[in-house]
C-alpha cells in the first residue's frame, strides 16, 4: 500500500520550546508541592494549572500559525541518538483537552480535596498525583520515541494508581492492585516489543522507523506485543477486567480523571504506533480485529451498565463501551485508498474520544455530586433528584446527550465522519455498529434520566449541601462537550470535504436525528434496565408491562448471559489468557 | 552460536516463563516476582540487541545498555508500589487475593428485576 | 617471569576450583544444617582467596591487586557473619525451621 | 572461543532453571529466595553481554533491593497462616504453558533472524563523546543523549513514592503523631552479629559507593548504582535497629528526594534560558555539570530506593 | 590463558549451580539462606575469572557490588525468616 513517511525533521522549530515547558511546568508543580507540603501544595497546584492551560493554548495557535508540526529536540540532540519532542495537530488537540479536564477536576476536586491544616494523606496526594497524570499524559502526547513513551505510559499509571484507593478501603485497594498489575503486565509486553524494533532498525524515533520500517518477523511480533500491551492498559474488551472497580472506587475527582484521561494515554500511543508508525504495514486483518472487539465492547459495555444497580458503575461500564467506539474508526482507516494518517475516519476517532473525555469527566462529577448528597448512587433511588440537584442532573443529563450525538456535539460529528468513511470504503458492517452504538448509549443516559427525574415519594433530603462551584463545573464541561463540534478542527486534523458544516449541525433536521437513536434506547432502558417496581407505577405501566412483558423475559435472559460471561471474563486468569490469545490473533490477523 | 544468540534464546525462555507465571500464579506476590521475570527478559532482549551491535570499540551499542538502566529503576519502582499496595491490602482486608466477590458483580442481583 | 607468574596462575586457579568441588562435595554429602554451613563458609572461601591469589598477577597493577584482595575480604567478612547468623538461627529453632 | 561459549550455555541454563524454579516454587518465600538468586547470577550474564553497568545496576537494584523488598513482604504475608489459594485448575495451566511457548518461540524466531550486521549507534555514540567529555557511553546516553528519559525516570520514582506515602495510615502523615513515633527507640533485641555489621559494613559501602560514583564519568558506574549502594547500607542500619525510619513530613528529607530532579530541570531549564537547548550542557562545563547532577540525583536515589525498599520493613515494624 | 580461565569459570559455575540445587530444596529454611552466600562466594570467583579472562577490568566492581550486595540479601533472608518467628512469638506472649 502506498503511503507517505512524515517529513523527516533535523532542527527544532522555533516555538519548540513551549512543548517543553508543557511538560517542565507540571513536573516542576509535582516537585514544588512535594516540598511545600499540605495547604501549599494544594496552592501549587492551582497556581499551575492556569499556567499550564495557557501554554496548551499557545501550542494550538502556534500549530495554527505554522502550520507544520512543532519540533523540539532535547538537549540540541537529533533522533536517533537524541530524542525528539513533535506536536502535530492530534497532540495538540489532546493537550488543550487535557489541559481543561485536568482544571476543570481541579476546581471541581477543591471541594473535596481542600487541604486542611497540617499534613493530611489524601489531599496531598490527590493534588500531586492529580499535575503528575498531566505530565506524563503531555509527555504521552509529545514523546517521539518509544521508550519515552514507555517511561511516560509508566508515570501515568503510577500517577493514576494511587488515585484509585485513595480512600483506603479495601475494596479500592484491591482494584487499584489489580490495574497496576495488569497494567505492568501490559508495559511489559510493550517493552518485549520496543526491544524487537530497536534490534531490528537501530532506533526508536517514530518517524525514523516509519522510514526503515519493513514487513518482516520482527515488525509482526513488536506490532502485536505493543498493540496487546496497550489494549490491556486502555481496557479495551476483553481485557477490561480493572476498569469497572477502579473508575467506580476512586472518589468521583479521580474516577473523572481516570475515564476521561488516563485511558487516553495508551489509546493515543495505539494510535501513534499504527498511524504513524507502521501506516504502510496494517493490513486490513488487524484493524478490523481492532473494531470487531471494539464492537464487543460496545454491547458489553452498553448491556452490562444498563443492568447496575449503582450509577457510578453504570458510568464505568459506558466508560468500556465508549472505548470500544473509539477503536471503530480503525478499519474505516486503514480501508481506504487514502494515507491513514489523513483520513476523516482518524479525525472522528479523534473527536470522539475528546467528546467523550470532557462527556465523562462531568458524568463522574455529576454523579460524585449526587453520592455526596444522597450517601448512595442506587438508580432505582434516585427519583427526586432531578428536583433537588437540578444542576447535576442537567450535567448528566446534557453531557448523556452529547454521548448519544445530539449536534451540535463533536460525537454526532464524529459519527459523522465515521459514517461517511464507512460508506467511501463500502464497509457496510461498521455503519451498523456505529448506529447501534448511539443506541446502546442513549439506552443507560435514558434509563438514568427517567430515574432522575421520576418524582419522589418523598421529599429528597441531603446529607451535605453540594458544593455549586463543582456542579457548575460539571455543567460547564457537559456544555462544551456539547459544542465542540463547532469547534474548527479543519485546523488542525483533516476533515474531508462533505462534513457536516456549523451551520448544518444546527438545523433542525440534524437534531431530528437524534429521534431515533433516543427512541431505541427508550426501549433498551425499558428491555434491560433495573426499574424496581417503577414500572409497574406510572399510569399506564401495567399495559406497558403486558406488552413488552415477554420481550423484556427475553432480553434479560440475554442480559444475564452477556453478564454471566463478563464476568468470568473479569477473572484474572481468563483476562490474562486474553491477552496472550489476542497477541497471537494479532501476530497472524497482521500477516494475512 | 553467539553470545547473543545464546542470552536472546535465554530471554525468549524467561518472557515466557514470565508470561506463565503471570498467568497461572494465584498469589499477588507470585504474580509480582512473574512481573519482574517477565521484564528482565525484556532486558536481556535489549541486552542482546546491545551486544550484537558492538563497534566502536565499545562491547555494545550504549543507547539499549542505558534504556536497561532506566527500565529496571522503572521497574523496580513498580515493584515497590505493588507490593505496598498488596501490604496494605493484607493489612486492611486480612488477606491479598484478586479474586472477584468484593468488586463489581457482587452488585448484580439474580432476580434481575 | 611471565612464565613463572602464569603458573602460578593455573596452580592456584586450580586449586580454587577444587575448593569449590570440595565445598560442593560437602553441600551435597554432609548430613545436616550446621555442617553444610561450615562446608560452605570455610571451604569456598577458601577456594575464592586462592583464585584471587592466583589472579592477582593479571589484574593491572597495585589498584587492582587492592580491590581483589579486597573483595575477598569482604567476602570474608559477611561469610563469617552470615554464617553466625544462620547458625544462631538454627540453634534457636531446632535443625528443622 | 568455545569454551566461553560452553560457559555462556551453562550459565544461561542455570538461568532459566533457575527462572523456572520461581515461578514454580511451592511456597513463596521459597520462590522469592530463588528469585534473589536469579537476579545475583543475572548480574554475571550482563557481565557477559559486555554490558558492565547493566551488571552493576542489576546486582544492586534488580537483587539487591527488590530482594529485601519481595522478601519483607513474603515474610509480612506470612505471619497469618495463608488461606489455601485454590491453585488454577490443570486445563488453564496447560492453555497458559502453551500460550506462553507459543509466545516464546515466536520470540526466539525473531531472535535468530535479527538483521546481520546489526544497526547499532555505537559509532554516533563514540563521535559525540567529546561534546560531554565523558569517556563512559551509558553515561553519556544517560545525562546528555537522551537526559530526558533519566529525568523522567526520576519522576517516577518520586511518583512511586508519593504513591506508597498514599497508602499509610492517616495518622503517619499528621506532623504531630511522626514526632511522637520518633520517640524513644524500642531496645535492640536484635543480634549482636547485626549490629556489629551494621556498624562495620556501611563506611565500606559508602567508599564503594563513592567510588562508583566518581567512577561512572569514565569505567563503569554512575549515579544508580552508588545511589542504591547507599540505601541499601541505610537499610541495613534501619535493620539491624541502630536509626530510625524519619517521619515522612519533614522537610530536609523531601529536599533530599526532589533534588535530584530539581537539580537536573534547573540545570536544564538554564540550557534553554542560555538560548542553545532544553538539558543541554554548554560544552566547556558539561562535565562539571554532569557531575553535579549525578552528585544530587545520588542522594534523592539512595533516599528514594531506602524509604521504597524499606516500607515492608517498617511494616513489619509496627 | 584465556581459555583455562573460562573453563575455570565454567567449572566453578557447575559447582555452585550444584550447590545451589542442593542448599534450595532444603528442607530448612537455614538452608535456603545460604544461597546469597553461596552465589556471593561463587558468583565472585566467576567474575574475578571472567575479568581477567575477557581482559575488562571493571568487571571486578561487579564482584565487588557482589560481594556487598550477597551479604546483604543473605542479612535480609535470615532477618525476614526469622522477622516472622518472632512476630508469631510475641503475638502468643501478649
Amino acid at each position: 500500500m502506498p503511503y507517505s513517511a512524515p517529513v523527516l525533521d533535523t532542527a527544532a522549530t522555533t516555538d519548540g520550546f513551549l512543548l517543553v515547558l508543557s511538560l517542565v511546568v507540571p513536573i516542576a508543580g509535582v516537585l514544588l508541592a512535594f516540598v511545600a507540603g499540605g495547604r501549599r501544595g494544594e496552592r501549587i497546584a492551582f497556581a499551575t494549572m492556569p499556567l499550564g492551560f495557557a501554554i496548551a493554548i499557545a501550542i494550538l495557535f502556534a500549530l495554527r500559525r505554522t502550520g507544520g508540526p512543532l519540533v523540539y529536540l532535547l538537549g540540541g540532540w537529533a533522533p536517533p541518538l537524541g530524542v525528539a519532542l513533535r506536536a502535530d495537530g492530534l497532540s495538540a488537540v489532546m493537550m488543550m483537552t487535557t489541559a481543561a479536564v485536568i482544571c476543570a477536576v481541579g476546581v471541581y476536586a477543591y471541594a473535596d480535596f481542600r487541604t486542611p491544616a497540617g499534613q493530611t494523606r489524601a489531599p496531598s496526594a490527590f493534588w500531586m498525583l492529580l499535575l503528575a497524570v498531566w505530565s506524563a499524559l503531555n509527555t504521552v502526547f509529545l514523546g517521539g520515541d518509544l521508550f519515552t513513551l514507555y517511561v511516560a505510559l509508566e508515570l501515568l499509571t503510577f500517577a493514576a494508581v494511587p488515585l484509585v484507593c485513595l480512600d483506603g478501603r479495601a475494596e479500592t485497594l484491591q482494584a487499584a492492585l489489580r490495574y497496576l498489575l495488569f497494567a505492568l503486565f501490559g508495559s511489559a509486553l510493550y517493552l518485549v516489543g520496543t526491544a524487537l524494533l530497536y534490534g531490528a532498525y537501530g532506533t526508536l524515533d517514530m518517524v525514523l522507523l516509519s522510514h526503515r520500517i519493513r514487513v518482516e518477523p520482527a515488525t509482526l511480533v513488536a506490532a502485536a506485543l505493543m498493540t496487546v500491551g496497550l489494549l490491556a492498559k486502555t481496557a479495551l474488551f476483553p481485557l477490561h477486567l480493572w476498569l469497572p472497580p477502579a473508575h467506580a472506587g476512586a472518589p468521583a475527582a479521580a474516577s473523572a480523571v481516570l475515564s476521561a484521561l488516563v485511558v487516553k494515554g495508551s489509546f493515543f500511543i495505539v494510535v501513534r504506533l499504527w498511524f504513524d508508525v507502521m501506516p504502510g504495514l496494517v493490513i486490513r486483518g488487524g484493524a478490523q480485529l481492532l473494531a470487531v472487539l471494539g464492537a464487543a465492547a460496545i454491547v458489553f459495555g452498553s448491556v452490562i451498565a444498563l443492568r447496575q444497580q449503582r450509577l457510578k458503575l453504570l458510568i464505568a461500564y459506558s466508560t468500556l463501551a465508549q472505548i470500544g467506539y473509539l477503536f471503530l474508526m480503525f478499519p474505516l482507516a486503514f480501508g481506504g485508498g487514502a494515507p491513514p494518517l489523513q483520513s476523516g475516519a482518524l479525525t472522528g476517532g479523534l473527536v470522539q474520544t475528546i467528546s467523550h473525555a470532557t462527556a465523562k469527566a462531568a458524568m463522574f462529577m455529576a454523579a460524585g455530586s449526587i453520592y455526596a448528597a444522597l450517601g448512595h448512587d442506587r438508580i432505582t433511588r434516585l427519583n427526586g433528584v432531578g428536583r433537588a440537584l437540578p444542576m447535576s442532573v442537567l450535567a448528566f443529563g446534557l453531557s448523556g446527550v452529547a454521548l448519544i450525538g445530539l449536534p451540535p456535539s463533536g460525537v454526532y460529528l464524529a459519527k459523522s465522519l465515521l459514517l461517511q468513511a464507512a460508506a467511501e470504503t463500502e464497509q457496510w458492517w461498521w455503519t451498523v455498529v456505529i448506529q447501534a452504538g448511539a443506541f446502546f448509549t442513549s439506552g443507560y443516559v435514558v434509563l438514568v434520566l427517567v430515574q432522575a427525574l421520576a418524582p419522589a415519594d418523598e421529599p429528597v433530603t441531603l446529607r451535605v449541601p453540594v458544593s455549586r462551584v463543582g456542579e457548575t463545573t460539571a455543567l460547564a464541561l457537559a456544555i462544551c462537550s456539547l459544542l465542540l463540534g463547532l469547534f474548527p478542527w479543519g485546523a488542525y486534523l483533516s476533515v474531508p470535504a462533505g462534513s457536516p458544516s456549523p451551520s448544518d449541525m444546527l438545523s433542525l433536521k440534524a437534531a431530528l436525528s437524534m429521534l431515533w437513536p433516543i427512541v431505541g434506547g427508550g426501549v433498551l432502558a425499558v428491555l434491560l434496565g433495573r426499574w424496581g417496581d417503577r414500572l409497574a407505577r406510572i399510569h399506564f405501566g401495567t399495559v406497558l408491562i403486558a406488552i413488552v412483558g415477554p420481550a423484556r423475559h427475553a432480553a434479560l435472559a440475554l442480559g444475564r448471559t452477556i453478564e454471566g460471561i463478563d464476568s468470568t471474563l473479569r477473572q484474572w486468569p481468563a483476562a490474562a489468557l486474553a491477552v496472550l490469545v489476542l497477541a497471537i490473533l494479532f501476530g497472524a490477523a497482521l500477516l494475512t | 552460536m553467539s553470545t547473543a544468540t545464546v542470552f536472546g534464546l535465554c530471554a525468549a525462555a524467561v518472557v515466557g516463563l514470565g508470561l506463565y507465571g503471570l498467568i497461572a500464579s494465584p498469589q499477588p506476590l507470585r504474580k509480582v516476582l512473574a512481573f519482574n521475570l517477565l521484564g528482565g527478559g525484556a532486558f536481556l532482549f535489549f541486552g542482546v540487541v546491545a551486544r550484537r551491535g558492538a563497534a566502536a570499540g565499545f562491547g555494545g551499542d550504549p543507547i539499549p545498555q542505558a534504556l536497561v538502566i532506566t527500565g529496571i529503576v522503572v521497574a523496580f519502582s513498580a515493584t515497590a508500589l505493588a507490593i505496598a499496595l498488596l501490604l496494605r491490602l493484607f493489612e486492611v482486608a486480612g488477606s491479598a487475593t484478586l479474586s472477584t466477590d468484593a468488586s463489581g458483580s457482587a452488585d448484580t442481583d439474580p432476580t434481575g428485576a | 617471569m611471565n612464565r613463572a607468574l602464569d603458573i602460578l596462575t593455573v596452580v592456584a586457579v586450580s586449586a580454587g576450583a577444587f575448593f569449590f568441588m570440595a565445598g560442593t562435595i560437602g553441600l551435597l554429602r554432609f548430613p545436616d544444617t550446621l555442617t553444610r554451613l561450615h562446608a560452605l563458609t570455610k571451604v569456598d572461601n577458601l577456594g575464592l582467596g586462592l583464585i584471587v591469589l592466583g589472579l592477582s598477577p593479571h589484574a593491572g597493577g597495585s589498584l587492582g591487586v587492592l580491590k581483589l584482595v579486597s573483595v575477598w575480604l569482604l567476602v570474608q567478612l559477611s561469610g563469617a557473619i552470615v554464617a553466625q547468623l544462620i547458625a544462631g538461627k538454627v540453634r534457636q529453632s531446632g535443625p528443622h525451621a | 572461543m568455545t569454551v566461553a561459549l560452553a560457559f555462556e550455555i551453562g550459565l544461561a541454563a542455570l538461568l532459566l532453571a533457575i527462572a523456572a524454579w520461581t515461578i514454580t516454587a511451592r511456597d513463596a518465600f521459597t520462590a522469592v529466595v530463588v528469585f534473589v538468586i536469579y537476579g545475583l547470577l543475572l548480574a554475571i550474564a550482563w557481565v557477559d553481554l559486555s554490558a558492565v553497568d547493566i551488571a552493576l545496576t542489576e546486582a544492586t537494584i534488580g537483587s539487591g533491593l527488590t530482594g529485601v523488598l519481595l522478601l519483607g513482604a513474603a515474610a509480612r504475608l506470612r505471619t497469618i497462616a495463608a488461606p489455601a489459594v485454590e491453585r488454577p485448575s490443570k486445563s488453564l495451566r496447560v492453555g497458559a504453558a502453551l500460550l506462553s511457548a507459543i509466545v516464546a518461540v515466536a520470540l526466539a524466531g525473531v531472535v535468530l533472524f535479527l538483521p546481520d550486521p546489526a544497526p547499532t549507534l555505537a559509532p554516533a555514540a563514540a563521535a559525540n563523546a567529546v561534546a560531554t567529555g565523558l569517556d563512559n557511553p551509558i553515561t553519556n546516553v544517560l545525562m546528555a543523549f537522551r537526559a530526558m528519559d533519566t529525568m523522567l525516570e526520576k519522576v517516577v520514582l518520586l511518583l512511586a513514592l508519593i504513591g506508597v506515602w498514599s497508602l499509610v495510615p492517616d495518622r503517619l502523615w499528621d506532623e504531630r503523631v511522626s514526632v511522637e513515633r520518633n520517640g524513644p527507640r524500642r531496645p535492640t533485641d536484635r543480634d549482636d552479629m547485626l549490629v556489629f555489621l551494621a556498624r562495620l559494613l556501611p563506611p565500606v559501602g559508602i567508599v564503594v559507593g563513592l567510588y562508583i560514583l566518581l567512577a561512572g564519568a569514565n569505567n563503569p558506574g554512575g549515579a544508580f548504582q552508588a545511589g542504591t549502594i547507599l540505601a541499601a547500607m541505610w537499610l541495613l542500619v534501619l535493620m539491624a535497629g541502630l536509626a530510625d525510619p524519619p517521619p515522612l513530613s519533614r522537610r530536609w528529607l523531601r529536599l533530599v528526594l526532589v533534588a535530584g530532579p530539581a537539580v537536573f530541570l534547573i540545570v536544564g531549564l538554564g540550557g534553554l534560558w542560555l538560548g542553545s537547548a532544553f538539558l543541554a550542557y554548554p560544552v566547556a562545563f558539561a562535565k562539571p555539570l554532569i557531575l553535579v547532577i549525578e552528585c544530587a540525583m545520588t542522594l534523592t536515589i539512595a533516599a528514594t530506593l531506602g524509604l521504597l525498599a524499606g516500607a515492608p520493613e517498617r511494616g513489619a515494624e509496627r | 590463558m584465556a581459555n583455562f580461565l573460562f573453563a575455570s569459570a565454567t567449572f566453578v559455575l557447575a559447582m555452585v549451580a550444584l550447590g545451589l540445587f542442593r542448599i534450595l530444596y532444603g528442607p530448612a529454611e537455614a538452608d535456603r539462606m545460604m544461597a546469597a552466600q553461596l552465589v556471593g562466594t561463587g558468583g565472585v570467583a566467576v567474575l574475578l575469572l571472567l575479568s581477567v579472562a575477557t581482559a575488562t577490568p571493571s568487571t571486578i566492581d561487579v564482584a565487588l557490588m557482589l560481594a556487598l550486595l550477597a551479604a546483604f540479601a543473605s542479612i535480609a533472608f535470615v532477618r525476614s525468616a526469622s522477622g516472622a518467628a518472632t512476630e508469631d512469638h510475641e503475638a502468643a506472649t501478649r
